[in-house]
């Protein structure tokens, strides 16, 4: 029994996480792909009545804008976060004297929810009041930046404040990553005549290929969890042009009464995070030697 | 010496020099890009922090981004124990507290369930971890309007609804994928040998985590308590969804401040209110950050 | 492996043995690690298992240790088989390459963890702390944490946790591999020490074949999880059973140079062929296994030691040949010269004050004597 | 002893001020009162909160909704009955019929009122008017006019925020102005898809798209408040709001009817939004105890005043004196009882009176689409009639 | 130091030198890494740096490559002062101890690299790159990446990183440190050859004394950032200045053994005091220095090599003495036994073959015409 005990006790202690897990992770997404069948709509019915909410969800435009959103929200956020975050890492990484508080700086966005920073982002984003009014005051007359109140270039705000948030802790993950290069090959380099932003281009960077992977990966589910940023910044506005799937899903569940339909985006949702985070698991964890 | 030589000397004098302005060019560069970068993170702190301290006629009248013409401390007061939250207007300070009786706990369970599951994961992996960590760190990936209706359902069978335990359980749950991949990361860059010894000397597994590998964690504790602390003291969804009255926490609060829908906006009581709602997760980063990028080295980025 | 030892290993089960290893096979899932392995050491007795990296000698003493359960096959150690035992019930100690000190602890606490844990008593504690410090000299660093410690002393910190427990079998893993060539050299004559006044039984893994030549009371050499001799240093160095064993074991390595035998009478010649000079042709004293008579290519196993310059006063006539230095390594002690022969990169150590140029052709005195024949198909010694 | 906790958004100062008065009453009868606001969105948020309540078998025992969600909730079978207290305090007697209708769940109440909005509202800054020779206009012929005068004068002529739900306000007034009592009530309360495909609606949209002339570039995204502020401040001439924005008015110290006019473009009829109190099941005679108490004190004629004065709305009951309120209060409350005789008293779509969430929600993606776009008034219609069509 | 070689130390400007270091300090903040270091090579010269951990032996070479600046003195590579010029610049090459491969790059890619930055055309790029690679036996490696290596082919990978190169320097920072023992001893050969061939100018660091004394043609030997001897391998093996270069240099160490030393006469005498057993008395046929007369304490310096059993025929009479064998480690081509002489261990070579048994007395053969003589306080050579 005792024996038993023993050679079990590293199961048993992840048995409780486990079972957390699969009771509040795969039962509620079954659960929720099976409600996506439904027609519920303020509470949860469980009356199957086939594909219905997906042949809705195909036809609402509004579903359509925020699946395009996804599509250039998620890629420029992961661009300039990814770029922005390497190049305040590889700049930080020159031997700053004042890096500490630098640091602190650009990794604070990422401790402030966007309740907190929303209202201020709509300020300065907002022609009115913001950027382009300050230029103006100061005598550039013709100074436009006018991106929020555009329904075309709305979505692209998003993404200035998404990135806001986000490149410090990129930041944080490249400064790490470059702090732990092995020196000898940087030294190896110098002495092999190569300049130090060759040396970044062509050896450090693309060492980094776990990180940028590490990156992508946060970088992607913050992308599709996108919520508060949305909500705070231009509350899907102007129209519904800066929805993304997260909002369409809880504006069609919470303030819409139409849970059916939200759970048939929330399964179409997992399906796309499923897509971009398999393959990285299975990156990740195939046996290595090591 | 030659004059041949004098004159390589003063060649290598102006080598040197012209070398050393470049230097002084790049570094110059530098900074002031290293500064303009600074600019733009701080802006919205700067708006925040400059609109509190205006009265709000000021702010009716003036331009949102000019420096007060006054600096008026009052709206701060007002935010920590007079703004109106509801019917009762003691401003954030009762709800402050919940935050506080919630989020520690939290993060100090979830914290340890990931380290101890990171221990397990890293140090006694047996068929099929791998593939169970896997389906963990999933969990980190659902977006948690999904789960807010199944998880009302299910906080309702197990009767904490509504309580601080209840909140407490969903954020430690949906916190145990990130905590366990931190900790696991930082556990598989220390040698199985260690873990071997301990067992010839005797020491089973919890004698062996917490003898062992307790001690040698503090800096990937401070990553994921960082992560976790930052993660739940600044949840609104879970908190507004999972709460009732007595049990709201901090954002429920700052959100019934800012947005309130048909009254009269107190711009800069909202803003010393967000200020204040976020000081503790700017403090743990203003003195933990050092050791966060140092986490961060030691572990959970895989160089 | 000879019929005769193959037996000697097969039936290793008297009372006397402290350490009898049967059969054991190991796989990890579908790759098999260990192959068939039979070993056995009597109390008191020094066995150094040696081979290439990854040839399995460290999933041998986990097996022994019951770090990793074995596939097939049984453990006994003090007579007492050890399926199913837990590392801590099987009264062993181990020392790890990398020490595996317990970083948040220090040194005194190190050594005592393993008490600690086992709840002997405080006093107890102390005084066998007391006395394994002082054995292994490190009373001074008790209070220090592993990190402020250098590598010798580390490894003295390692030694002593074992020490402390007092167990049946020492299991050694590489413990001098992390250490700088000075240091290996010290710490190697202290485990000898040890060993000689403890008498402990003793099982050590390294692939440095001079700490296995000096230290062990026994060698088994391994291959591919496969036992490829075992027998005293004596009998590996002299008699190597294959020309993987005659060429791992040694340093710098036997050499191996193409040649072939010719029985001429009652007499065996070997003569090694070179395409830029004359054939070197060298009497045999010994039966060749397998030549009866006519001519036979073999590889002839002769040491660097065996081959010196010619003004060594040992050499019977005859055995004496020119050819052409390639490299000449003064080690201080002695000197290494490189040259040709059939191909074949050959290494023969000479005297240190012996005066030879890199380029230039010199005499050298082959010792037969000592040599080993090798079939060049199998790699089996046939003489 | 009743016991109460109360999901709500009330949460500015005036609001809190204003529910104050019912927590006060309600203690004051012996009750233990436990707030539980939840702002933003519009409600939104505290929906959610709801849905998880109610979800987790704890629902609050009293809930701020209103329209057609009162009967949604009730279909799900969340509702109890305050028929008792109601028959008591003759309700019947003291509630416009219209009103009823969105309290009674099966012909019996399960909730009460505490107020009733105006939605269509024209407020207009009266010193920008007195400039430019303006009446407060009364039609949208009449605005249209003066924007345009305005317009002349370099005077932006509409302050607007541009969020969906203001769109969705601006909507409604020009339904109602346009078409009149019995086109809004076929095409936004009854959705008829003649209604909806018809002419009118095409100019509809196309006084949507002058409209959207008469609004600045920055309009995105802008808190109503702060369009309101533009009024007041004398950068714009009128806002189409609800009667909350008379508070921002009144918090900076301007004098209704003297510094500024209210109007309404609806030619008699009148677009209201009662919010009430919804009593969900509840477990425990102190929370049902808590249920009647909650739902007789807010009829109570004492708070009906107290709180509508300051809120800026009016009572739900019919027999609260109106002296002590405003100039537009009291005109509010006339147009009230005209509205009531004619039959033009009409539920606001955009606050949620009218439609149910999904239909109200995608009639306003329509609406807001059109209006962030240069989309065709004929596309608008016929992507509303498809819509429309697709969410029932 | 002795005088004589401080002066030749400290004016090595002359213009054959390929490298000439003056007088260089280095200090990481109030620290003094190295003092008045002052070296000089000869166009393929092969300098090898020893010394223990952390004496400074890799700052020094980062000095000379310019990955660090010195605090004081001048650094010259083929005549040219190297301060402030960049290490590309520098027109030399650097193999480390980890290898430092390009980990995204396949291996011919690392080795051309340097090339392709420098604009060096695609043709003698392939060119350079099939030379070294069939030098170094990489070619059929070139499109593997680092990870896909062995040790021994990550080294050569970085060997030939630096051969294409084709510098005025070579710089190697214990290019061999992280190969297990027998591939050491391979590559050391290998380096070797490479340095034979191309007569390049080299400068080494190791902290493995053998490898300094097989490879090099001059030797540094430093210490906490001092130099303590410079000189070919055969003066610090044979005469070191002072203890600590006995004791560095040399597997096993030096012997330093405690003896008084005694003028009787022409004749000199060293005696070694034991308390168990009789006084050993050795004559000794050279001048100690600040010996006139009477009596010295001083230390003998005996290599393992120079006592052996005293069947040895080289052995002058009157050298064979009796000692307690403490330990005895037959090292396969050698028997190492281990005595103890004035409290201090000490270590014979014996032939292979010598049958000699620990615990017991046996005689030994001291042969003193190889024996350095130190002072006791100061360490340094007297004889
Ligand atoms: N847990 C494991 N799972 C799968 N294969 C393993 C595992 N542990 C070891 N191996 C494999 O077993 C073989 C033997 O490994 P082992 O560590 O015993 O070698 P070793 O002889 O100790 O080598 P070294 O001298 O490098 O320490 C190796 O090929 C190794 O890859
Ligand atoms: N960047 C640095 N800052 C401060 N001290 C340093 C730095 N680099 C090296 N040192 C110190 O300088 C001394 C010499 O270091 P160095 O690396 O040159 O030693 P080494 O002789 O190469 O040793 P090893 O054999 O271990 O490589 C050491 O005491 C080390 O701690
Ligand atoms: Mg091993
Ligand atoms: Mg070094």
């Amino acid at each position: 029994m005792t024996d038993w005990l023993e050679k079990h006790v590293p199961k048993l202690v992840l048995a409780p996480s486990l079972i957390a897990i699969f009771v509040f992770v795969y039962g509620f997404i079954g659960w929720t792909a099976y409600v996506s069948f439904t027609k519920s709509r303020l509470l949860p019915k469980y009356d199957l009545v086939g594909p219905i909410q997906y042949e809705k969800l195909a036809a609402s435009p509004r579903w359509e804008v925020a699946l395009t959103n996804l599509a250039i929200f998620g890629i420029l956020f992961i661009l300039f976060a990814t770029v922005i975050g390497l190049i305040l890492a590889i700049m930080l990484d020159q031997k700053i004297r004042t890096e500490g508080p630098l640091r602190t700086i650009y990794l604070y966005p990422m401790a402030l929810s966007f309740i907190v920073t929303g209202t201020a982002w709509k300020w300065i984003l907002n022609p009115g009041l913001g950027i382009e009014s300050v230029f103006r005051d100061m005598g550039f007359e013709n100074f436009t930046f006018d991106w929020l109140v555009n329904p075309d270039l709305a979505i692209y705000t998003v993404v200035i404040a998404g990135v806001w948030q986000s490149s410090g802790f990129v930041m944080a993950l490249f400064l790490a990553g470059l702090r732990s290069v092995d020196g000898e090959i940087i030294r190896a380099a110098m002495v092999d005549g190569i300049s130090t932003p060759r040396i970044y281009m062509s050896i450090i960077i693309p060492s980094m290929a776990p990180i940028f992977l590490s990156s992508f990966i946060v970088l992607s589910h913050l992308a599709i969890k996108s919520f508060d940023l949305v909500i705070a910044l231009t509350g899907g506005g102007p129209g519904y042009a800066t929805d993304l799937p997260a909002t369409y899903m809880y504006a069609m569940a919470f303030s819409r009464g139409d849970i059916g339909q939200a759970a048939s985006s929330a399964t179409v949702m997992m399906m796309i995070v499923t897509a971009i985070i398999v393959p990285y698991l299975y990156s990740e964890l195939r046996p290595r030697h090591d | 010496m030659t004059d041949l030589s004098m004159n390589d000397h003063q060649l290598d004098e102006r080598a040197n020099r012209n070398r050393l302005m470049k230097r002084i060019a790049l570094r110059l560069g530098l900074y002031t890009l290293l500064i303009l970068f600074a600019l733009y993170y701080l802006m919205p702190l700067f708006v925040m922090v400059v609109t509190s301290l205006k009265s709000l006629d000021e702010i009716r009248t003036g331009s949102l981004l000019s420096l007060p013409r006054e600096i008026d401390f009052s709206s701060w007061g007002k935010a920590w124990s007079g703004a109106c939250t509801g019917i009762q207007c003691n401003g954030l300070q009762p709800y402050f507290w919940n935050s506080v009786l919630l989020s520690i706990p939290a993060v100090a369970i979830s914290t340890l369930l990931g380290a101890i599951n990171g221990y397990v994961l890293a140090q006694w992996r047996f068929k099929g971890s791998n593939i169970l960590f896997a389906l963990m760190l999933f969990g980190c990936f659902i977006p948690f309007q999904v789960v807010l209706l199944p998880m009302a359902i299910t906080l309702g069978a197990l009767k904490i609804a509504g309580t601080i335990p209840g909140l407490m359980l969903v954020h430690i749950v949906y916190g145990i994928g990130f905590t366990t991949l931190f900790f696991r990361n930082f556990y598989v860059t220390i040698p199985q040998e260690l873990v071997k010894a301990a067992k010839v000397d005797g020491a089973g597994f919890f004698r062996i985590f917490f003898s062992i590998f307790l001690p040698v964690s503090p800096p990937i504790i401070v990553v994921t308590v960082i992560w976790q602390f930052t993660q739940i003291w600044n949840d609104f969804l879970f908190g507004v969804s999972f709460s009732q009255a007595g049990t709201q926490p901090i954002t429920v609060a700052l959100n019934n401040i800012v947005n309130a829908t048909t009254g009269v906006k107190e711009y800069n009581v909202d803003m010393a209110a967000a200020i204040i709602a976020a000081l503790p997760t700017l403090l743990v980063y203003v003195v933990a950050g050092k050791y966060f990028i140092r986490g961060l080295t030691a572990g959970s980025v895989k160089g | 492996m000879s019929n005769a030892m193959k037996k000697e290993m097969a039936t290793p089960q008297t009372a006397k043995n402290i350490l009898a290893i049967e059969n054991l096979d190991k796989s990890f899932g579908s790759v098999k690690i260990l192959k068939d392995i039979n070993v056995a050491i009597e109390p008191g007795d020094f066995l150094v298992l040696v081979g290439p990296s990854g040839c399995g000698k460290s999933t041998l003493l986990n097996c022994i240790a019951g770090l990793e359960s074995s596939t097939n096959g049984d453990i006994r150690i003090g007579g007492r088989s050890m399926t199913g035992v837990s590392p801590k019930d099987r009264d062993i100690a181990m020392v790890f390459q990398s020490y595996a000190l317990y970083p948040t602890m220090t040194v005194g606490k190190n050594i005592t963890f393993g008490m600690k844990v086992r709840g002997v008593a405080e006093q107890e504690q102390q005084r066998k702390l007391d006395e394994v410090a002082k054995l292994l000299q490190i009373d001074h660093l008790l209070n220090r944490k592993p990190s402020q410690l250098s590598g010798g002393q580390r490894q003295r910190v390692a030694m002593g946790r074992a020490l402390v427990r007092d167990p049946q079998l020492f299991l050694f893993d590489e413990p001098l591999s992390n250490l700088d060539a000075k240091l290996r050299v010290e710490m190697r004559t202290e485990i000898k020490r040890l060993h000689q006044t403890l008498g402990a039984s003793i099982v050590y893994v390294t692939h440095d074949q001079i700490e296995a030549m000096t230290l062990a009371t026994k060698i088994v050499v391994m291959k591919d999880g496969v036992i490829q001799q075992a027998g005293t240093p004596n009998e590996i160095y002299n008699q190597p059973a294959n020309m993987f064993v005659a060429d791992f074991m040694g340093s710098p390595s036997m050499n191996l140079i193409p040649a072939s035998a010719e029985k001429q009478g009652d007499a065996t010649k070997i003569s090694i062929t070179r395409p830029d000079m004359e054939d070197i042709v060298l009497d045999f004293d010994r039966e060749i296994e397998g030549l009866k008579s006519g001519k036979k290519s073999v590889i002839l196993g002769l040491r660097p030691e065996n081959i010196t310059d010619s003004t060594n006063q040992h050499i019977t006539k005859g055995q004496i040949a020119d050819c052409r230095v390639d490299v000449v390594e003064p080690a201080g002690s002695d000197t290494f010269v490189v040259t040709n022969l059939a191909g074949k990169q050959v290494t023969a150590r000479l005297n240190a004050d012996a005066t030879i140029i890199a380029g230039e052709t010199a005499s050298f005195a082959f010792d037969l004597s000592k040599a080993s024949v090798f079939e060049p198909e199998t790699g089996a010694r046939i003489a | 002893e009743p016991q109460a906790e109360v999901l709500h958004w009330w949460t500015s100062g005036g609001e809190a001020a204003a529910v104050k008065v019912l927590m006060e009453e309600f203690e004051a009868n012996g009750g233990t009162w436990t707030d539980m606001p939840v702002a933003g969105g519009g409600g939104d948020a505290a929906m959610t909160a709801l849905r998880a309540r109610v979800l987790s078998g704890n629902a609050p025992t009293a809930v701020q909704l209103k329209g057609p969600s009162i009967q949604e909730w009730y279909e799900e079978g969340a509702l109890g009955s305050i028929q008792d207290v109601a028959e008591a305090e003759n309700w019947d007697e003291l509630l416009p019929e219209a009103i009823q209708y969105h309290l009674k769940c099966d012909g019996e109440y399960c909730a009460a009122p505490v107020n009733i909005h105006r939605i269509d509202w024209i407020w207009s800054n009266a010193s920008i008017l007195e400039d430019a020779g303006i009446e407060p206009p009364k039609t949208w012929d009449e605005f249209n006019a003066a924007a345009e005068k305005l317009q002349g004068m370099g005077i932006l002529p509409l302050a607007h925020g541009g969020q969906a739900w203001q769109d969705a306000t601006l909507f409604e007034a020009v339904v109602v102005g346009l078409g009149g009592p019995e086109f809004y009530r076929d095409a936004l309360v009854d959705l008829d898809q003649d209604a909806l495909t018809s002419e009118t609606m095409v100019q509809v949209f196309d006084q949507m798209r002058t409209l959207r002339g008469y609004v600045d570039d920055n309009f995105s995204g802008r808190d109503w408040n702060l369009a309101t502020a533009m009024v007041i401040n004398g950068e714009a001439a009128f806002q189409i709001m609800g009667d909350w924005a008379k508070g921002e008015f009144i918090a900076a110290g301007k004098e209704p009817g003297e510094d500024f006019y209210c109007s309404s473009p609806s030619r008699g009829a009148y677009l209201y939004n009662v919010d009430s109190f919804a009593f969900f099941n509840v477990d425990g005679d102190d929370r049902q105890a808590g249920q009647q108490l909650l739902a007789k004190l807010t009829m109570g004629k004492n708070f009906q005043k107290v709180f509508n004065l300051n809120k800026g709305s009016i009572p739900a009951r019919l027999d609260v004196s109106m002296d002590e309120f405003e100039f537009c209060g009291r005109q509010s409350n006339a147009e009230l009882g005209d509205a009531i005789e004619n039959g033009s008293l009409l539920p606001s779509y955009a606050h949620g009176m009218a439609l149910r969430g999904a239909q109200a929600g995608a009639v306003t993606d329509v609406v807001t689409a059109h209006f962030n776009s240069d989309m065709s008034s004929e596309d608008a219609v016929a992507q509303l009639s498809q819509a429309v069509a697709a969410s029932q």
